[in-house]
């Protein structure tokens, strides 16, 4: 292993004791992880942008174009969002701040836009479809297709707010609760997993890569 | 029920005409098959030697393989269509036809310019892969004249640049292309010639017109509802349980002389969860006013601990009590997640409150502190539409706002017209949903039990099955 | 008995950390194989990518970083020796800032994986031409329309900053219409995006893997049929490693698999936990009332 | 002026959403143009810009609180470092390799000194423009000007002259396409061994957490509770592999009990029923939660959501909902 690698996985596995250090109570070798982390976070993302947005996007249609765009006057067209992106960025300013409105409503608002039709058409409808089948052929199909319709049905009225919850409506809504109660937990046991699932991830890190790899020199 | 009840029926009603619009195009092409069907196949590239081009190869589809020793046979299409793909931007064609083939029946297709057969750029697609007539409702309707009819787009060619490399050109639009449809089985292949068409170029996608009409009619919905609250804020929404608790909870802490504990979530101000969390801390500020009791708001966000300094000083005014206000019990604690939850925690175990409102916006540190909150006995009172956070929620706190109730709570205490009416207009929007899934039930289930052999016979009840499948 | 259960509550939490640490740290020095067979979910999921034609495109979008590694990482790994397998001709690209270097991390180590004669698995696949990673762009949604209209205005350049206008893979495939599947892994909601914007759009059939924290909330979607297969947590990908072979592709037991046992005890451990303080905290408070009523 | 403030934005927001709400419905060439054009590249450079705001704001947050030093400025000193170190490692197109012994570092340590400086002038001229007042506000603005002209006459004179290398560009070869992020460098390194574990630890705490609140929080304290702890107890064991040892009715029974049904109802008896049927065991009672009741209510939930998102983007383009705008006047 090289050297590189070797120190590398030393100073992981420090990092990682950092933030296990939390358990003990919150401390200031946590709090140091924690801002250590942040400046990573920060300064790798900030690369990241440069190199796969900034540059290709804004730099290199301008100052670089390649050989099929050099002679093509539509590349300045990116301009104005490189324009209205200086207004984004001078929202630290505060007199200026109000620059960035325009910026923002033009993307938020555009993307707005765009939702409405995608959403409905892509999520809405086909879901509606989908919880609309006959009850059957046959007892078991039907039953299936009769506790999702209910399941549905009875959720909705539970959200329903322009009927107050009292006699059957409440008795529905009540149906309602109770879906949402097992839906709920089974997202409750998945969470579980999943937090159990990343203590596991750390876990082989520590005892494959730094105490059999770095420390007792076995092959992985 | 009446307001709720009318803009229902509008959209169902005029969604239904929806679906005869949807099939008009389904009626010309298939009225148009017959004329232009079948060119005879002939001018094959390489015409396949010995193929009769009689019976399509139906003892093959049957057994999906070819008994060993005969030859070969390529199965013949029926019904063939060339015509421009309906509401697109004119690149493409579409080439419809019937073919009883086997499990290894590739389709392709080759485009005439110049004189000159292009492949069209499409790897020969097995033939049980492509979409049916039946699978594209927004070109061909619902019900679809011969919905068996297989489909296939082609829209570029490969061609050989100067350079010698296969360069795929599209189609373009305004532009008439030959076009013949190619069967390969095994190693043979034919080619059928498919007439000439022009691409065009349309300015309406038809596909999309059931939920053009939704949304629209869902805006207008929603808007009207929103300036009808901005007339008047005394819509009716139903009581929300949460926000009794919300009462009870305060009334024992002040019995038990401990302080009120409350916290906004953890996104900024312009997320819709937050906002709702600072209209209710509203209300319990004025409710610890009135008691006399205390109130924390430690902060995780600068802007909304100024905005919550605002609101909670003003409901010490209105109750009276602007003395008892005091600015340090709302403050800014950290903006590190874990190092913000351990601070809270701290306060918690530290100050012992009586009550606990965690409302806002949560991630994984929800867990954190309804535990905390809990192992010291105080009431939790919780709200959130983090679906992932809400069961611990659920588990930990006495009472849980779910999801849209905490939307409903906060609109239910502030009467803004933006919040009331929108919440309005999503009911209407439900009760749509509602309607349509029950009435679809009925009609399906109906349409399956009167199609079973032995029911109602030598009458046609498949339109009550396709009633709402405009709609989709 | 009521005393000694009301003192079993008040448990210091170190104790539980303590019980949590083993039940995590034994079964993976001493490992004992977890049996298990694949769930439909998965199957379909993994059936779907086996029954496309070889050459086809497939998206994959590796919207996750290292915090879900465990869940999504081992996936992907596995998904790439499927789709390398099968002559597939997998657009990777990520929507998350965190997403590149794991990536790439993972393509190096699928492309450079040997089989026990030591001959490499996957030789002269070229970038560009039977795989790309386009790296990161911003904005998701954004990205998704984007690429349904055009791979490369989209990403004028791959992640090693090569103009992709000349790479022959978007000769042929020039928008995402074009491409045969969308995989998205996802530790975040963008597979709800990913559907209304790129599959239901475009109309291309999708499958998602994602963190066991958003698989109930996705049903509704695979149910419906929207989402083909759900690969959910690390159990899901133990699954689709199963299915996959990885364990005869690298000669060890595959990371996802080999992290099951430990789940198994931490899930006792936690269901008894429940069980069991319900159960005191029960009988506590009853013996508390009557001790009141008789008080 | 008050047109172009609060005005002007809601027109845009409204405009740019009827488009592409249009747009959607318009097959056309044109209208396809116009989407690749505003998603492909607009948008995408615009959220860079947003991306660029965010991490200014945070560095001048921890910047205030050095040149404040506020309680806990130490840990915003090791963020800000260690920000720079990641920077400095991968912002050039030539980056320093980490392979002790291998290729020596091609970049220039010139090049990084004169751009820290021009960063270091960059943070304290914000910090200046953003006010305060009195002694700190002018040490600042000195810090600034004194900076930014040493990184500016290192950038565009020494360096140039020295490398051919102007701050990232390389003078001497313009078209540095083919430049990026290598896999071996530093940056790279960074990434395996400090960013991944700090990450993947953070959220591995929560495990813990779980286990404790299991014991002492999740508490049966109502009957919705008590659903919600039931089936994901249930779900828990279900969907680990254990849930497939714990066999309620084997397989073997159930046939016969169908078996039995069918004779019973004078039904032909299948005959694969024995390959049909499975083992109840938890691992399908969970399967059945999450894909019948579970699938049922998160699909109500989603219709409400989605209703409400189409409520926000309509609220939005109407300029009803304003909160994109920020504060100000």
């Amino acid at each position: 292993m090289a050297i590189g690698e070797v120190i590398g996985i030393w100073i992981a596995a420090i990092l990682t004791f950092m933030i296990f250090s939390f358990l003990y109570k919150d401390n200031p070798v946590f709090k140091l992880g924690e801002h250590i982390f942040l400046g990573f976070a920060v300064g790798y993302s900030w690369c990241i942008y440069y190199w796969n947005d900034i540059f290709p996007q804004a730099i290199q249609p301008l100052a670089y174009p390649g050989p099929g765009l050099a002679g093509n006057w539509h590349r300045f067209s990116v301009l104005i969002p490189i324009i209205l992106g200086i207004f984004i960025i001078l929202r630290i300013v505060p007199s200026l701040a109000w620059l960035s409105r325009n910026s923002f409503a033009l993307y938020i608002g555009g993307f707005a836009g765009m939702a409405v039709p995608n959403v409905i058409s892509g999520v809405f409808l086909p879901q509606l479809t989908s919880t609309i089948a006959p009850l059957g052929p046959g007892w078991a199909a039907g039953l299936t297709q009769f506790v999702l319709l209910l399941g549905v049905f009875c959720t909705i009225v539970f959200f329903f707010f322009s009927l107050e919850h009292t006699g059957v409506v409440g008795k529905v809504g009540r149906i309602g609760v109770l879906f949402i109660m097992v839906a709920f937990g089974a997202s409750f046991g998945y969470t579980v997993m999943a937090r159990i699932s990343l203590l596991i991830g750390r876990f082989q890190f520590l005892i494959n890569d730094w105490v059999k790899g770095v420390i007792l020199h076995q092959a992985p | 029920m009446t307001r709720v009840a009318f803009p229902m029926l509008c959209c169902l009603l005029l969604a239904l005409p929806l679906g005869a619009l949807a099939q008009e195009p389904a009626a010309g092409a298939g009225a148009a098959a017959p004329a232009a069907a079948t060119p005879p196949p002939a001018a094959a590239e390489q015409p396949a030697s010995g193929a009769p081009p009689a019976a399509p190869a139906a003892p093959d589809a049957v057994t999906g393989a070819t008994p060993p020793g005969t030859h070969q046979v390529v199965p013949q299409p029926s019904n063939t269509l060339l015509m421009d793909r309906p509401s697109d931007d004119g690149t493409a064609l579409l080439i419809i036809f019937n073919l009883i083939g086997t499990e290894t029946t590739r389709i392709g297709a080759g485009v005439l310019l110049d004189g000159t057969w292009y492949r069209c750029t499409l790897r020969p697609g097995l033939l049980a892969t492509l979409p049916t007539k039946a699978d594209l409702p927004g070109y061909f309707g619902w019900r679809p004249p011969n919905p068996e009819a297989k489909v296939l787009t082609i829209d570029r060619y490969t061609k050989t640049n100067a350079a010698g490399e296969p360069e795929s050109v599209p189609f373009e639009k305004d532009h008439e292309y030959t076009v013949r449809l190619v069967v390969v089985e095994g190693e043979q292949f034919e080619g059928f010639e498919l007439g000439t068409t022009r691409t065009k170029e349309q300015w309406f996608n038809l596909a999309g017109a059931n939920s053009l009409i939704l949304s629209v009619l869902f805006a207008v919905v929603i808007m009207s509802f929103i300036y009808a609250a901005r007339r008047n804020p005394n819509l009716f929404i139903r009581r929300i349980q949460g926000l009794e608790a919300v009462d009870e909870a305060i009334g024992r802490a002040t019995e038990m002389g401990k302080p009120v504990l409350h916290i906004n979530g953890l996104d900024p101000l312009s997320t819709l969860s937050t906002i709702a969390a600072v209209n209710i801390l509203g209300r319990i500020a004025r409710r610890v006013a009135n008691y006399e009791s205390d109130l924390l708001v430690p902060c995780f966000d600068p802007v909304v601990m100024t905005v919550s300094q605002e609101v909670v000083k003003n409901a010490y005014l209105e109750a009276g009590r602007p003395d008892a206000y005091r600015e340090d019990k709302i403050f800014f604690l950290t903006d590190q997640q874990f190092s913000y939850v351990a601070s809270v925690c701290g306060i918690m175990m530290r100050e012992k409150p009586a009550a606990n409102f965690l409302l806002g916006y949560f991630y994984a540190e929800a867990l954190m502190l309804a535990e905390t909150g809990s192992s010291t006995g105080a009431i939790q009172i919780a709200g959130t539409d983090a679906l992932a956070q809400l069961p611990f929620f659920v588990t930990t706190c006495d009472y849980t706002l779910i999801g849209e109730e905490l939307y409903a709570a906060s609109a239910y205490l502030s009467r803004e017209p933006m919040l009331l009416g929108s919440l309005k207009g999503q009911d209407v929007g439900k009760a749509f949903v509602m309607l349509i899934i029950v009435l679809g039930t009925v009609f399906s289930t109906v349409g399956m039990l009167v199609a079973q052999p032995g029911a109602m016979t030598g009458f046609d009840w498949d339109w009550i099955t396709h009633l709402l499948s405009p709609l989709m | 008995m009521i005393e000694f259960m009301r003192r079993f509550l008040n448990l210091d939490r170190r104790i539980i950390y303590a019980i949590v640490f083993f039940c995590v740290l034994l079964p993976l020095i001493y490992p004992i194989r977890a049996k298990f067979t694949p769930t439909e979910e998965v199957k379909r999921a993994y059936n779907a990518i086996e029954a496309l034609e070889p050459g086809s495109a497939i998206i994959i979008s590796c919207d996750y970083g290292p915090s879900t590694m465990p869940e999504n990482y081992t996936f992907y790994v596995a998904l790439l020796h499927q789709c390398f397998r099968k002559q597939l001709r997998p657009i990777i690209l990520t929507l998350v800032d965190y997403g590149p270097g794991l990536c790439l991390r993972g393509l190096k180590e699928v492309l450079e994986s040997k089989d026990s004669q030591g001959k490499l698995l996957y030789p002269d696949r070229q970038a560009g031409r039977d795989y790309v990673f386009l790296g990161f762009k911003p904005g998701s949604t954004s990205v998704m329309l984007g690429i349904g209209q055009s791979f490369t205005a989209t990403f004028p350049n791959d992640y090693q900053n090569q103009p992709t206008t000349t790479m022959p893979i978007f000769r042929e495939i020039t928008a995402l219409g074009d491409c045969k599947y969308i995989v998205d892994i996802a530790a975040v909601g963008l597979p709800e995006f990913w559907l209304p914007y790129a599959s239901a759009r475009e109309k291309v059939p999708m499958s998602v893997n994602c963190t066991a924290v958003s698989v109930a909330q996705y049903y509704p979607y695979y149910t419906a049929g929207q989402f083909q297969g759900l690969v959910g947590g690390m159990k899901g990908s133990a699954e689709f490693e199963t299915l996959v072979g990885m364990e005869q592709i690298t000669g060890k037991i595959p990371d996802a698999t080999r992290g099951m046992p430990a789940q198994n005890a931490v899930h006792i451990f936690i269901v008894l936990s429940i069980i069991l303080a319900n159960v005191m905290h029960i009988s506590v408070r009853r013996a508390d009332l009557s001790a009141r009523r008789a008080g | 002026m008050q047109f172009l403030k609060r005005r002007l934005p809601v027109i845009i927001a409204f405009c740019a959403g009827m488009v592409f709400w249009v747009q959607y419905y318009v097959p056309s060439q044109a209208s396809q143009d116009l989407l690749e054009t505003f998603t492909a590249s607009w948008a995408i450079i615009l959220f860079g810009a947003a991306f660029i705001l965010g991490v200014l704001s945070a560095i001048e947050h921890h910047w205030t609180k050095i040149t404040l030093k506020k309680a806990g400025y130490g840990y915003s000193l090791v963020a800000l470092l260690v920000f720079g170190t990641m920077i400095l490692s991968g912002w050039f197109p030539a980056q320093p390799s980490i392979r002790l012994g291998g290729a020596a570092p091609t970049l220039s340590w010139g090049m990084l000194a004169a751009t820290l400086c021009l960063l270091i002038g960059i943070v304290s001229a914000v910090s200046y423009l953003l006010g305060g007042n009195g002694e700190r506000r002018y040490s600042r603005g000195m810090t600034a000007l004194v900076f930014l002209i040493l990184g500016a006459v290192g950038a565009f004179v020494i360096q140039p002259l020295a490398s051919g290398y102007m701050l990232l560009w390389k003078v001497s070869n313009p078209a540095f396409i083919g430049q990026t992020i290598k896999p071996d460098s530093m940056f790279m390194w960074f990434f395996d061994h400090c960013f991944v574990p700090l990450d993947s630890t953070m959220f591995s705490l929560l495990a813990f957490y779980i286990a404790s609140a299991a014991f002492r929080a999740f508490r049966a304290r109502s009957f919705e509770a008590t659903a919600l702890l039931i089936s994901g107890c249930l779900v828990m064991i279900g969907r680990v592999p254990l849930g497939e040892q714990l066999i309620l009715i084997p397989k073997g029974v159930l046939v016969s009990w169908y078996t039995a049904y069918l004779h019973l109802v004078n039904l032909p008896v299948p005959p694969d029923l024995a390959t049909t049927l499975a083992d109840l065991n938890i691992t399908s009672i969970a399967g059945w939660i999450l894909n019948s009741p579970n699938s049922a209510a998160q699909r109500g939930i989603l219709l409400g959501v989605i209703l409400s998102q189409v409520a926000i983007s309509l609220r939005i383009m109407f300029g009803i909902e304003r909160t994109y705008m920020g504060g100000g006047e």
